[in-house]
């Protein structure tokens, strides 16, 4: 693993910024400033920008209901991402998707998707398209212990290991599905283990170790782009906040559980190691934070300052010309 | 009388039924925990995400002596399991000449409101009105939603039960006492004689906003809500129209092909309830767009009394000309 | 002009327009041999029995610049794939803010008379037709779905071609040279001033051969054929109804909130149309049940020229009688 | 393995059965008196046969497509089969099914399906009702190598394993899916190696070797009536026919190919094993063919005896009371 500190550094700096647009975006959404429903991705910061750190540009990859972690790991635009959240026109879906469906074609990300395992396929489309292209692109699928379980899991990477696509599939073990526990869906504690039955690497990795997942996602990169198919990596982690953050909905995990996984906190951990290696003092990280605090409030000022669609805007957008 | 709310009318009809007949079990991604804690875990199972599975599951359990329900949650989530739902659950008491019988409720979750956007906030219940061998209601109230559930849970066919988002915390009085409502029965919900609104769920409770504003105005207004969408009370809706003359139709969904196509064709082709037409009718629903997330988009695609309002008056207006020839 | 067959049309229109645009590819479960001899398997690909899969995996590819072609075959097979149809490809474009194009094509085989039971005989396009972002179209003729494809497939949307089982062997002239037919415009392929059927697909030819049987009689019959089913032309469709005051839809579907009550429903909410309207309409569909497999039966749910020409006779006689108020 | 000269050649009888029930089905497919379409199940008789072999009533068992051999397998009556397919009142659906649709739930016959991969979830259902019985009954779940790589099947294997359902999952592995070469949609050749994943056992047999198959079937229907939960069997089986009897469809699969696998049909080679061992003669193999010609003449004469539908029977059957 060669990671220049610059680069260290601004993966912590990407964990941050998640975290702390996470932390506005819940906190607005209870004010009544964001619509819907949000689901937070805090606690498993490392796994998107541990396997984005390890894609370039024309890369593509796709999210699931829980979002955001995956834009900001792709490169996407805080200001238009938190304008969508507050259902502007300067959103990047101009107010039409919201946290469900932001999506920024141009940096490569193919939308968060309201469906369970409903991107894994669009997402092989795009693993395909790469593959046609004959460009060593690659592209990612994101998703849930949960969408372990549905049908599209199991086409896509049949398909993908017999049509040799250059994809990773990865999968956020977080352990829940909403309310339900994966050790009451899964037969057996690890999604990898699925991987043989196609001929492919599974790999299992810590999720909430930023470098693991890296390097096990730069590895399936080079597999991808050397026409050698597709990688199964589950990351083990486990998301801080409820399953989303409507009210009255029960959250069945024990404190303890969830306090252990705090104490296993991604951010922190790669924030301690940086300031161990010398890559970072303290007053360096609270610099940081400070500036993704501020790039934060500005996409709030952003958002805020963007109109909101006018009703016949509805009719837009309906077909592409 | 006491008043419930619709959610919890569903709950009470669930449960009810569940105490009577130890045949009936229930499965969900997410299940309702009053139901867990009084059944236990074995008939109330939490699921993987595998909709597709657990609809074929449900079918084959139906077919071996229990009473399966399977609650989608989200209409959104049953077009993962549409094959079972075309192919299999709607055909195979048919298909195989009658041999067993396929009791199986299945719930979903319709409308908008919620600002959860295109996937989320879905109206497609016309879509399963399309094929044939399945029943399915959309009640408007707490009562109705009970009453219909029961029938459905003791009914020996597969049943969706669609059930409004918009009304789950609304209340209404619902008895103490066991009852039933039959399917196919439509309620009206308001008796007038001007104009006829064939209304479901939450356009129900819009359309009787709308008759007593146009009361004020010496409009007289009648509501009917169908309730059951398979099998429809066609004559019910007629004989409506026939009084009145008048027919508007609102509906939360959009209008194409829709349940509001299928009122306004069963009421022009009864060639007495045509002949007692006396203006065109009229769809008010949802325009013709996926739902949009933003709460001034979503609210501007979507129908409501006003719109209902105007549906009536362009109706009131438009009388029949003489006849062209 | 030189006559092909329905199958050959839409094998001849694909082919055509793979060899304009290399980023056209073809996806199917079991490929269509010709085209695979001409392009390749790299660009004609055999797929594994995933049709969920590989209608998402279209939308990917679409998405990325290339323009595929989605073979779903049968529309039986399609609805192991509806979470990506509506919960996906229909609302991808809308649901973005229309950051991409998403060019597909998909087909779909529909139709009867093949004798292969309910899970294999459907015309369930109405369901589709319920949804808000999608084109589709079922053309009657070899030129009409040549002329469809090629605008479907330049088309930078998802677009549904229904074709017709019935009608893959029949043949039509085609001429030689490119063309192209818009969506949404009908076509009048009888001109008659008494009664307006509008009829699709197989439908068309049986309201053809109707109105030649009922012209002896002296009975002049209009045949309105809308080809793309969204966007539908309805002017065209009430224009005719204008003429001749009289509508029967003859559809193979069944008729619950399907087209033919769409069509109903266009006709009779349009003030001008409504005024000359002298008739009830009449829907000509399949009998409300799955297709079963005896031909005795499977012929007995299908409508036909003797359905048609009894709902013709229906609405001549049954005029509108004096208006009642 | 402790099979019965009675019982081995009641095998020979049933493969025997379904080999003269489906040449006949195909002559009279062929001569217009059926309709529709007819899939032949001809070479992988031992397939159904060994499996069913191994089941007990109550047990109950979904098929394909490929449906007659499951039915005869599991003690369909040859009369309203025929019936059926002559799409007669006396059918077993009344001539409302056909082919594609031949069920007998009396008898724990789920039904042909003309899904691929659609009755595995119904199946499943069957057994998840036999574990809440707890009546120690199983269900058996028949589709081909096309089907093992649809959303259904990865999402019933996984829940049967969680859920330890008493089921018996067997891939009719023919090698091809109508047209379509496994080899060409599978990266791996054997279905089995993704039982792993689920936890469950994964078997790969000779599905020409009737014992083999009744083997495994017998050990997986031990374990499961035991409520260890489910087992994959691979059957590698070949069918000697075209995927379809209709005309006009390509079969790219080489006559070299067929051949070498009619050189292991699964009938001669039981039929000579029970000569070898001295449980039967050539006499009484003459005499057992005579027998299930016979049948099968009686179901054609039965067919052709019984009515066809009136046209008002369409709307029979609709819903039930
Ligand atoms: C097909 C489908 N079924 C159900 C849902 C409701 N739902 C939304 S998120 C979720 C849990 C997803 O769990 P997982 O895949 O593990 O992702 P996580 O939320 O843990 O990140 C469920 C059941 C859905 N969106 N789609
Ligand atoms: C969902 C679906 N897609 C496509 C088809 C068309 N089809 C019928 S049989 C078949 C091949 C099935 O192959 P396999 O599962 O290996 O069974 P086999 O025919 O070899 O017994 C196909 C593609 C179908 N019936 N269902
Ligand atoms: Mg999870
Ligand atoms: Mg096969």
């Amino acid at each position: 693993m060669n990671l220049s500190p610059d680069k260290q550094r601004e993966m912590l700096r990407q964990m941050l910024t998640i975290r702390r647009f996470e932390e506005r975006a819940s906190a607005d959404y209870h004010a009544g400033k964001i619509y819907g429903v949000v689901h937070c991705y805090i606690g498993e910061e490392a796994v998107a920008v541990g396997v984005c750190s390890a894609l370039e540009t024309g890369d593509q990859i796709i999210s699931t209901h829980r979002g955001h972690g995956h834009c900001i790991a792709k490169g996407a635009d805080l200001n238009r991402m938190m304008a969508e959240l507050y259902g502007r026109q300067g959103g990047y879906c101009k107010g039409k998707g919201g946290s469900m469906h932001i999506a920024d074609f141009g940096i490569g990300m193919l939308g968060a998707n309201g469906i369970v395992a409903g991107g894994i396929s669009i997402v092989t489309g795009a693993g395909l398209a790469a593959q046609m292209d004959g460009n060593e692109r690659v592209a990612v699928s994101f998703f849930g212990d949960g969408a372990s379980n549905a049908g599209p899991f199991h086409e896509c990477l049949n398909i993908a290991a017999a049509w040799k696509l250059p994809m990773l599939y990865i999968c956020e073990n977080n352990m829940y599905a909403a309310q339900t526990a994966a050790a009451a869906t899964h037969a057996m504690p690890d999604v990898a283990g699925r991987a043989a039955g196609y001929g492919i690497p599974g790999i299992v990795v810590d999720g909430n170790d930023i470098f693991a997942v890296y390097q096990a996602a730069a590895r399936a990169v080079v597999r991808a782009r050397a026409g050698e198919g597709p990688t199964l990596i589950e990351c083990k982690t486990y998301r801080w906040r409820a399953h989303t953050e409507r009210v009255g909905q029960p959250d069945f995990r024990t404190p303890g559980e969830i306090e252990s996984w705090k104490a296993k906190d991604p951010i922190t951990r790669l924030s301690a190691q940086l300031i161990a290696q010398g890559s970072m003092t303290d007053a360096d990280a609270k610099a940081m934070d400070d500036e993704v605090q501020a790039s934060i409030a500005a996409s709030v000022a952003f958002a805020e300052a963007s109109p909101f669609p006018t009703p016949e805007q509805a009719l837009d957008d309906m077909y592409a010309a | 009388m006491r008043e419930i709310t619709y959610a919890q009318a569903g709950v009470e009809a669930v449960a009810e039924e569940m105490r009577a007949d130890p045949r009936i079990f229930y499965m969900s991604t997410d299940p309702i925990m009053p139901l867990v804690k009084e059944f236990g875990e074995k008939r109330v199972k939490a699921t993987p995400i595998a909709e597709a599975a657990l609809t074929g599951i449900s079918i084959g359990a139906a077919g071996s002596g229990y009473r399966p329900i399977m609650d989608w949650r989200q209409v959104t989530f049953s077009f993962v399991a549409m094959d079972q739902i075309v192919n299999q659950a709607a055909k195979i008491h048919y298909m195989f000449g009658g041999q067993r019988t396929f009791p199986i409720l299945y719930r979903a979750n319709v409308g908008g409101g919620t600002r959860l956007a295109a996937q989320h906030c879905q109206c497609p219940y016309s879509m399963f009105m399309n094929l044939s061998g399945l029943k399915m209601f959309l009640p408007s109230t707490p009562y109705d939603l009970k009453g219909l559930l029961k029938t459905a849970i003791r009914d020996n066919n597969p049943v969706i039960s669609f059930e409004s988002n918009r009304l789950l915390a609304s209340k209404g009085p619902v008895p103490e006492e066991d009852y039933a409502i039959p399917l196919g029965v439509a309620d009206i919900k308001r008796k007038g004689s001007d104009v006829t609104v064939v209304a479901i769920a939450w356009l129900v409770h819009e359309a009787l906003a709308a008759a007593e504003e146009l009361a004020k105005s010496g409009i007289s207004v009648e509501v009917v809500d169908p309730r059951t969408l398979v099998p429809l009370d066609a004559e019910a809706i007629r004989a409506s129209v026939r009084k009145t003359g008048r027919l508007v139709i609102a509906d939360e969904a959009g209008p194409t092909a829709g349940f509001s196509a299928e009122v306004a064709a069963v009421v022009t082709e009864d060639p007495a309830t045509f002949a007692g037409l006396k203006a065109p009718v009229r769809r008010v629903c949802a325009l013709n767009v996926p739902i949009p997330y933003s709460p001034q988009l979503e609210d501007h695609v979507f129908p409501d009394r006003k719109r209902i309002i105007a549906g009536i008056r362009d109706v009131l207006d438009g009388a029949r000309p003489a006849r062209s020839a």
